[in-house]
């Protein structure tokens, strides 16, 4: 039974997608959506459970959980949840003020139960074929939300996302590709399974270093294109920017994990091959190069969604730097760092998203006094902005701290000084801007209507996780990572 | 010798200068009209303007706080209570046993009185009161450091700051001068013109409002509050002297009470108040006052000759 | 109802207030061994734990007095400052709180988070009026320059942690123990930044005038007056505690530098403040000066400890420098919560619109005046016995070291004694011109005397500045730990109130000859004597009248524009210091039908704080042009972006393909 | 099919390939960059059939008749609807001039080969010059997509480069599962049925190439 839930979790989304498009009342599909990711988060939690219990599960022999696919798993449904209760408020607001139309709903709605599909195929695949493949699938469902607003700037943001992301993926096919091969030249032929991650990370030491070189190289680049690592994120800004605000959610904070994932399952099996220096200076360098490039743009961006793009990518670096200190400490906190970008990342933008349609502008110069007409969202969204710069006790900064305390153990003084500087500087910019949006006094033409229970409702949850997993690591969670982080660095 | 004894002492020493403190300005102001080719009023002239002061009514400004009254009274006290810390006849023998206070309590007492007389002027309200605070508490800012450095500077040569002590223990060490004293001397007495408000730094004949800086701070006084004011002035006048005295020629003092000795002592520090007193009259009547702007450097030449005089202490 | 709440919630604080201060005096009269309290374990990798020792205790003590007197003083302030009563109420528990928890915390993670959980709450307490553009920049300000310092800690923590194996402070001071000169002096460095500025020191300091004025006044106070002690707080644990070699004096190039840095906050502070108009960013000013003062005798403490001078007088500057931290502690709190009485009564806070308040809140007002003479280091206050405590140690020490270090003493104390004259000429002026003269506006002739509450917390205060002044003895006490622990030996109490509880001695000097010793309490008692007969000689009994009479205005009716303003008053030491002021002035000037009749004339000017405009503006101005710069590079082509994945792929496939 | 005769028939498709990259890679006018990948897929899937032969792989019968099928077919197809359907001039102006895109692309080869030359006993699971053609291959789509403005060219560019990936993949140790080969196919498709939506999208409501686009930056 058990094993089953690794097929049926996707499934459930894929069929509610494929329900939603005979369904016309925007009531029951917003219900449907918030039923379907209410089940995707009690799948998610049941596949927990039993890995949990029994360690690893695989099915079909193509689908595969063990503990790292469990901690993106995790993220993916909660965020899936938080993401379709703050949809039903925001989806009554765009209706109203018309930025969409009630009758292409009907396409909005399936399409986002695919994206969170795909993504959960990816977490879940074993087979490195299917992640490819599930990876690909979410590029083209998401691309499509990213273009749903339909105009100009839309349709840009997705066509440099489309195409800017398939180079990128193409390129972790044929890394995928190379991997395979040398797995199978290892053994000798094809056989069954032979392009399973367990299997070839079970060989891996065997594995000719030369071809799992190039095959790491073309992975990292091809799945850092789709994970916004610099200087491959360019189209990461347009594209979180362009879309709506609860798929730019998604994307900033589920979508990026996925990539991260694919990088990860490729790092373990790059580690056995070459040992841990080559894949983890790598890791190293991309990290170190996003967060520097993130700095800049960050402190000069005005864009409100924009700016959180941009923040992604210093994120996303700062993952990469913890794998690439490597150790215990800095893959552990490099996953943690995951799950609270994630979480942080989408209240970020949902209760932005928020703030824009209230003053109608996406520009944070004009966004005065959001605390006064949205007392508690603005709160909300401070407290986000806090985590975001890292400050306790915030759950960020805990992680971060990991990431630090990694890098100083493992001797990378001059990165861990550039790290902090950019944290220092990026924190100016992040809070200065997010100060000049939220304080002061709003002008008459902002939207004072009362906050949306729904939005509330779900950004409070994000929240508390946030809030929490900032002063207390509960043991389960501390249990999952440290599992985690075994498989990782083996 | 017991704590009350010193107290005694100290008091009786407080007194003696509080009682010779006109007398000094006195001198000063006859050597002055003398040295001007005028007969001038008499020495005892001061003590006169005092008991006429005392005895006429008080004029107030409507616009003063009540505090008003109470600054001359806390002025005086302040003032006398420096004067209480100094060696005037007699040097101790040994740390007192409960001392009063030393050279830092001492600058400090005076600062306190120049802080409250600041006030006051500002009580009144009006710009002279003002001006003259402003530009009195300019100056003090400039002569305190100088002074503590000058006294430092005597200070560790000999590892204490109480006046007494250095005192005697310089008058045993039968004045080894050096460089560093002379550079101290030097700075003392310039610090010592401008803390009496003398020429160059002040005028204390003036009344013309510009001019004024300690005047100006007492326009608002009348009657027997002026008079503890003057007073307080007087005193610090003698105070400063003896001070300098003390540092630089501890000559004569007295250890016991025997008569012959006090009466040694007490001409020792006559010959050393006048020869001082004459030199603020010939400086006053040879030099002119300076604008006040340029006070600064004549004080900052104070300033670094004692900070000089500290370094090559220490050095 | 709110109101309600916000009575109890300060009470609660005050009742916490009372019970930590008795617990802190209980701890440090008698001789218990320090406790240490293991807390639950929040973090895998952490154990997290509390302990309190001497130092510990001594900083309880401070941070207990003003958050009593804030605690009392605050509701009556809210009540007329509605806005948001229920969070501030709130931040400051949080506020007061994390700082005694920084002072006992036992491991870094729980001083970390402790650390910048005070950081935070007093950020919102200074953005308190959301409203206002000026707080807001000024807790971005804060907030930046606060986190850049967390940095800076966090890489000397997580540097010891990793020798340590561990986070507790037992063991990171066993890891310190394993480090070579030139790392544990890095190290010190990076923490004396990291603490430099929460402290304020200059050139570190420039948050500090913008954000404590920003707080509510008792905010202000505990920031000026517990907050920053905090820091130093930290700068003690570390310099003497944590980083300490084992069997050997503490390098000088630690000394040399809080020494250093200490006489340049001094000097730079108070000048800076004496040009302030804002009576509470005057006030902040100041903390910079006292702040510096507190160095100065650690920076003392340092170059004379572990035997290179005679214990006794190392003993000497540390009592020095943590009494001044007490005293600072209760006279800025003093003068804060005065200023934000006269604030809240009439509503500016610039003097220049103030004057005659005297009359008007004559509590407030005397209550300032005591304020002002404490921290002008005037006898017979508190503020003049640490100050006098300094000196003597800078002099005994200077000549005992020679030298340069003992020259460094030397400048030390000049500069010292310039603090000392610029702070009374400063204090002259704000009382003078915000409580003496005539209002100068309809704000200060319509201001009436703040509640009973305000004025109790005002007394609170009072009354620790002069019993601290004239009991030496008992405050010498509360020091005996802190000293002995920190650098072994006797207490203080044995060193410096060696003849007697009430008189103060400066042993240990060169020749071993006797000390100096004074007793401010007889010399107090000599003045209130002499005081009192100098009354009755003025108001001797006689006929001669008593009348009042406008002011001498030169024969005009006299106005309040005769009187001085606080420009003017500042205005020979502008001049004297104009190098480093560079002071800038305009006067606009109307002209009649003839030049020489001047219908208006309007005079604005101001002074800069160097440090501002040369290091931070322009390190400021650079980042955002290179922003800018590098922001172009982006043009939003999709070729570009393309380019860019396939130029990154060769390039790590040519860095990286071959091992 | 003996082994070696299959090797020497991969290395000759091979360089077909790359001499159809090198025709996309010149190509002035859009058809003529249509037809060339067109072929090029032709060439690929007979490559599947060779290999298919020697190695007596039926799924990589299979893969070589989905190749011809979609992408000889029915991607071309669709890109020349979609040309039709724009009505748009039907040169290709290129960003950065071509004698630059050609040395680039020297490099590139170059590079491929050197990288493949750096490759120890592991080259024996690729069959043939697979490698290095289909290094050369991916990353010269790559440089089209990145030099030539029209967003049809680099679509045409994209499936140009997965060619590369297809023909590396199939002499890889015979070809990968069956399904994964279907999959991706179907990815591909799907990839390129959304970008025809989004250029005719574009160019229903701003009258443009999208690829043109430059409003989001910074």
């Amino acid at each position: 039974m058990s094993a089953h839930l690794l097929w049926v979790t996707p499934l459930v989304p894929f069929a509610v997608g494929l329900v939603m498009l005979l369904v016309r009342s925007p009531r029951l599909l917003a219900a449907l959506d918030v039923a379907g990711s209410l089940a995707v988060l009690g799948l998610t939690l049941a596949v927990a459970r039993t890995v949990s219990r029994t360690g690893s599960v695989s099915a079909l022999g193509i689908f595969r959980a063990d503990e790292v696919a469990v901690v993106f798993l995790l993220l993916i449904g909660l965020l899936a949840m938080a993401v379709s209760v703050a949809t039903v408020g925001w989806m009554r607001q765009e209706v109203a003020h018309g930025q969409i139309r009630a009758d292409r709903l009907r396409y909005y709605y399936p399409l986002v139960q695919g994206f969170v599909a795909t993504m959960l195929i990816t977490v879940l695949a074993d087979n490195l074929g299917i992640l490819w493949i599930a990876m690909e699938g979410t590029t083209i469902t998401s691309a499509l939300l990213v273009g749903f607003h339909g105009d100009k700037n839309g349709l840009e943001a997705a066509w440099k996302y489309i195409i800017v992301t398939t180079i990128g993926i193409s390129f972790g096919l044929f890394g995928t590709v190379l991997v395979y091969g040398a797995a199978a030249h290892a053994q000798g032929g094809v056989f069954r399974g032979a392009m399973n991650w367990s299997s070839i990370a079970a060989i891996a030491p065997r594995l000719d270093p030369g071809i799992i070189r190039i095959g790491f190289i073309f992975v990292m680049v091809g799945y850092g294109t789709k994970a916004g690592l610099a200087p491959l994120h360019m189209w990461l800004p347009d594209a979180h920017s362009q879309a709506p605000t609860p798929v730019s959610a998604l994307l900033s904070g589920a979508l990026i994990k996925c990539a991260l994932f694919g990088i990860i399952r490729f790092h373990t099996i790059a580690r056995g091959a070459c040992g841990p220096e080559f894949s983890q200076g790598v890791l190293l360098i991309f990290g170190l190069v996003s967060v520097v490039v993130a700095t800049p743009f960050i402190i000069v961006q005005h864009d409100l969604k924009r700016l959180l793009g941009y923040h992604s990518v210093e994120h996303v670096g700062i993952i990469a730097l913890g794998l690439g200190f490597g150790g215990r400490l800095g893959t552990y906190g490099a996953l943690l760092h995951a799950i609270n970008h994630g979480v942080t990342k989408a209240l970020a933008f949902l209760i932005g998203g928020d703030a824009m349609s209230r003053y109608n502008t996406r520009d944070m110069r004009l966004m005065k006094g959001f605390l006064g007409i949205a007392p508690i969202a603005g709160t909300l969204f401070l407290m986000g902005a806090f985590s975001l710069a890292g400050t306790p006790p915030f759950s960020i900064f805990i992680s971060e701290l990991m990431v630090i305390r990694a890098g100083i153990a493992t001797g990378h003084f001059v990165a861990v000084a550039v790290f902090l500087a950019m944290v220092v500087v990026i924190f100016a910019g992040l809070i200065h801007h997010v100060g000049q949006m939220v304080f002061g006094t709003a002008d008459s033409n902002a939207d004072r209507g009362r906050e949306a229970p729904t939005l509330l409702l779900a950004t409070a949850l994000l929240a508390s996780v946030m809030v929490l997993l900032g002063v207390w690591i509960p043991p389960r969670v501390d249990r999952l990572l440290t599992a985690a982080t075994e498989v990782i660095v083996g | 010798m017991g704590g009350t004894g010193q107290i005694a002492k100290a008091v009786a020493q407080a007194g003696l200068i509080v009682l010779l403190g006109p007398l000094v300005t006195g001198f000063v102001q006859k050597l002055k009209a003398r040295l001007q080719c005028r007969q001038g009023a008499s020495v005892l002239q001061p003590y006169r303007d005092l008991s006429k002061l005392l005895r006429k009514g008080t004029v107030q400004s409507d616009s003063a706080s009540p505090f008003f009254r109470a600054i001359p009274v806390l002025v005086l006290a302040a003032t006398v209570t420096a004067a209480a810390l100094l060696p005037v006849l007699w040097a101790p023998a040994q740390p007192a046993t409960l001392p009063l206070g030393d050279a830092i309590l001492l600058i400090a007492l005076l600062a306190l009185a120049r802080f409250l007389l600041a006030i006051g002027a500002l009580d009144a309200g009006g710009a002279f009161g003002g001006m003259g605070a402003s530009r009195e508490m300019t100056v003090g800012l400039l002569v305190e450091p100088a002074l503590m450095l000058a006294v430092f500077s005597i200070a560790v040569s000999v590892g204490t700051t109480d006046v007494g002590m250095l005192a005697a223990r310089r008058e045993t060490l039968t004045l080894a001068w050096q460089a560093p004293d002379l550079l101290a001397l030097f700075a003392m007495l310039i610090l010592m013109l401008a803390e009496t408000g003398r020429i160059p730094v002040d005028n204390p004949d003036t009344h013309l409002e510009l001019t004024m800086l300690h005047e100006g701070m007492l326009l608002e006084h009348s009657g027997p509050g002026l008079a503890c004011i003057v007073l307080a002035t007087h005193t610090k006048q003698l105070v400063t002297l003896t001070l300098v005295a003390a540092l630089f020629l501890p000559l004569g003092l007295a250890r016991g009470t025997a008569p012959a000795e006090i009466a040694l002592a007490t001409a020792a520090f006559a010959g050393k108040v006048l020869v001082l007193a004459t030199f603020l009259g010939l400086v006053e009547s040879s030099y002119a006052k300076l604008r006040f702007f340029r006070v600064p450097q004549f004080l900052g030449l104070g300033l670094v000759c004692a900070f000089l005089a500290l370094a090559l202490r220490i050095l | 109802m709110t109101r309600l709440a916000v009575w109890l919630g300060h009470l609660l604080i005050f009742a916490a207030a009372v019970l930590v201060a008795v617990l802190a005096l209980g701890f440090l009269g008698g001789s218990t061994p320090p406790v240490h309290v293991a807390l639950p374990p929040f973090f895998p990798f952490v154990a997290m734990s509390l302990s309190v020792d001497g130092l510990s205790a001594f900083f309880l003590l401070v941070i207990a007095l003003v958050t009593a007197a804030a605690a009392i003083y605050a509701p009556s302030y809210l009540e007329a400052h509605p806005k948001g009563a229920g969070v501030l109420t709130i931040s400051l528990g949080m506020f007061v709180g994390n700082m005694a928890l920084v002072c006992c915390a036992g491991d870094f993670v729980t001083f970390l988070l402790a650390w910048e959980g005070m950081t935070l709450a007093s950020y919102v307490l200074v953005v308190s009026d959301t409203r206002n553009d000026d707080s807001t920049r000024a807790g971005l300000l804060y907030l930046v320059m606060a986190h850049a310092g967390t940095a800076a800690l966090l890489v000397v923590f997580l540097t010891l942690a990793e020798r340590a194996h561990g986070f507790d402070f037992p063991a990171l001071r066993a890891a310190a123990r394993t480090l070579d000169g030139s790392s544990r002096t890095g190290l010190f460095m990076l923490a004396l930044a990291g603490f430099g500025v929460k402290a304020g020191v200059v050139p570190l300091h420039v948050w500090l005038p913008k954000a404590h004025p920003a707080a509510p006044s008792y905010a202000s106070a505990l920031m000026s007056g517990v907050m920053l002690k905090v820091a130093l707080y930290g700068i003690f644990r570390f310099s003497f505690d944590l980083l300490a070699p084992v069997s050997a004096p503490l390098p000088a190039s630690w000394g040399w530098t809080v020494l250093l840095l200490g006489s340049a906050s001094a000097v730079i502070g108070v000048l800076l403040a004496l040009q302030q108009h804002d009576l509470k960013r005057l006030l902040a000013f100041h903390s910079v000066e006292n702040v510096g003062i507190i160095l100065i005798g650690t920076g003392l403490a340092m170059l004379l400890g572990g035997n290179r001078g005679p214990p006794q007088l190392a003993t000497l500057a540390l009592a020095a420098a943590l009494l001044h931290t007490l005293n600072h502690a209760a006279f800025k709190g003093l003068l804060f919560l005065g200023a934000g009485s006269v604030q809240i009564r009439s509503g500016v806070r610039n003097m220049e619109e103030l004057g005659g308040l005297a009359r008007r809140m004559p509590w407030t007002a005397w209550l300032f005046l005591l304020g002002a003479v404490a921290i002008s280091a005037l006898p017979p206050l508190n503020g003049f016995v640490s100050e006098w405590m300094t000196f003597q140690a800078l002099l005994l020490g200077g000549v005992r070291l020679g030298g340069a270090s003992g020259l460094l003493a030397g400048v030390a104390a000049s500069l010292l004694a310039l603090t000392g004259g610029l702070a009374a000429t400063c204090f002259a002026k704000a009382f003078g011109v915000t409580f003496l003269g005539r209002p100068r506006s309809a704000h200060a002739a319509h201001a009436t005397e703040s509640p009973a509450p305000m004025i109790t917390g005002m007394l609170l205060l009072a009354g620790a500045c002069v019993a601290l002044g004239l009991a030496p003895g008992w405050a010498m006490r509360l020091l005996d730990r802190p000293t002995s622990e920190l650098l072994g030996g006797a207490g203080a109490s044995a060193v410096v109130t060696a003849h007697g509880p009430l008189v103060l001695t400066a042993g240990g000097s060169p020749d071993g000859l006797g000390a100096t010793s004074i007793s401010v309490t007889a010399a107090a008692a000599l003045f209130a004597l002499l005081a009192v007969g100098a009354w009755a000689l003025r108001s001797w009994p006689r006929k001669a009248p008593r009348r009042l009479a406008p002011t001498w205005t030169c024969g005009m009716t006299p106005s309040a524009r005769f009187d001085y303003t606080a420009t003017a008053f500042a205005k020979p030491v502008r001049l004297i210091f104009a190098a480093l002021y560079r002071p800038r002035r305009d006067i606009q000037k109307e002209i009649g039908p003839s030049p020489y009749v001047v219908r208006r004339l309007s005079y604005a000017g101001e002074v800069v704080d160097l440090a501002e405009t040369v290091l931070y503006a322009r390190v400021k101005r650079w980042i955002t042009a290179s922003a800018h710069e590098i922001r172009t590079y982006s043009t939003g082509r999709i070729h570009g972006y393309i380019a860019f994945v396939l130029a990154t792929l060769v390039v790590s496939l040519l860095l990286f393909a071959r091992p | 099919m003996s082994v070696e005769l299959a090797t020497r028939l991969i290395d000759v498709l091979g360089a077909l390939l790359l001499f159809t990259m090198l025709l996309i890679l010149a190509a002035g006018q859009l058809f003529r960059a249509i037809y060339a990948v067109a072929a090029q897929a032709v060439f690929l899937g007979i490559a599947g059939a060779v290999l298919a032969a020697a190695t007596g792989n039926v799924d990589l019968w299979v893969i070589a008749g989905i190749t011809i099928l979609a992408k000889a077919m029915l991607l071309p197809w669709l890109l020349i609807r979609v040309v039709r359907r724009l009505q748009i001039a039907r040169e290709i102006e290129p960003v950065i001039p071509s004698h630059v895109t050609f040395t680039i692309a020297a490099g590139i080869v170059v590079l491929a080969f050197h990288l493949n030359a750096s490759l120890g006993s592991v080259r024996q699971a690729i069959t043939g010059n697979a490698l290095p053609v289909g290094l050369t291959l991916i990353l010269i789509g790559v440089l089209v997509m990145a030099s030539r403005r029209k967003a049809l060219v680099q679509m045409v560019g994209l499936f140009a480069s997965e060619n590369g990936i297809f023909f590396t993949a199939m002499a890889i140790s015979q070809g990968m599962p069956l399904i994964i080969e279907i999959g991706i196919v179907l990815d591909v498709v799907l990839g390129a049925l959304v970008m025809g939506i989004l250029v005719l999208r574009v160019r229903s409501s701003v009258d443009t190439d999208i690829a043109d686009l430059e409003s989001l930056k910074g």
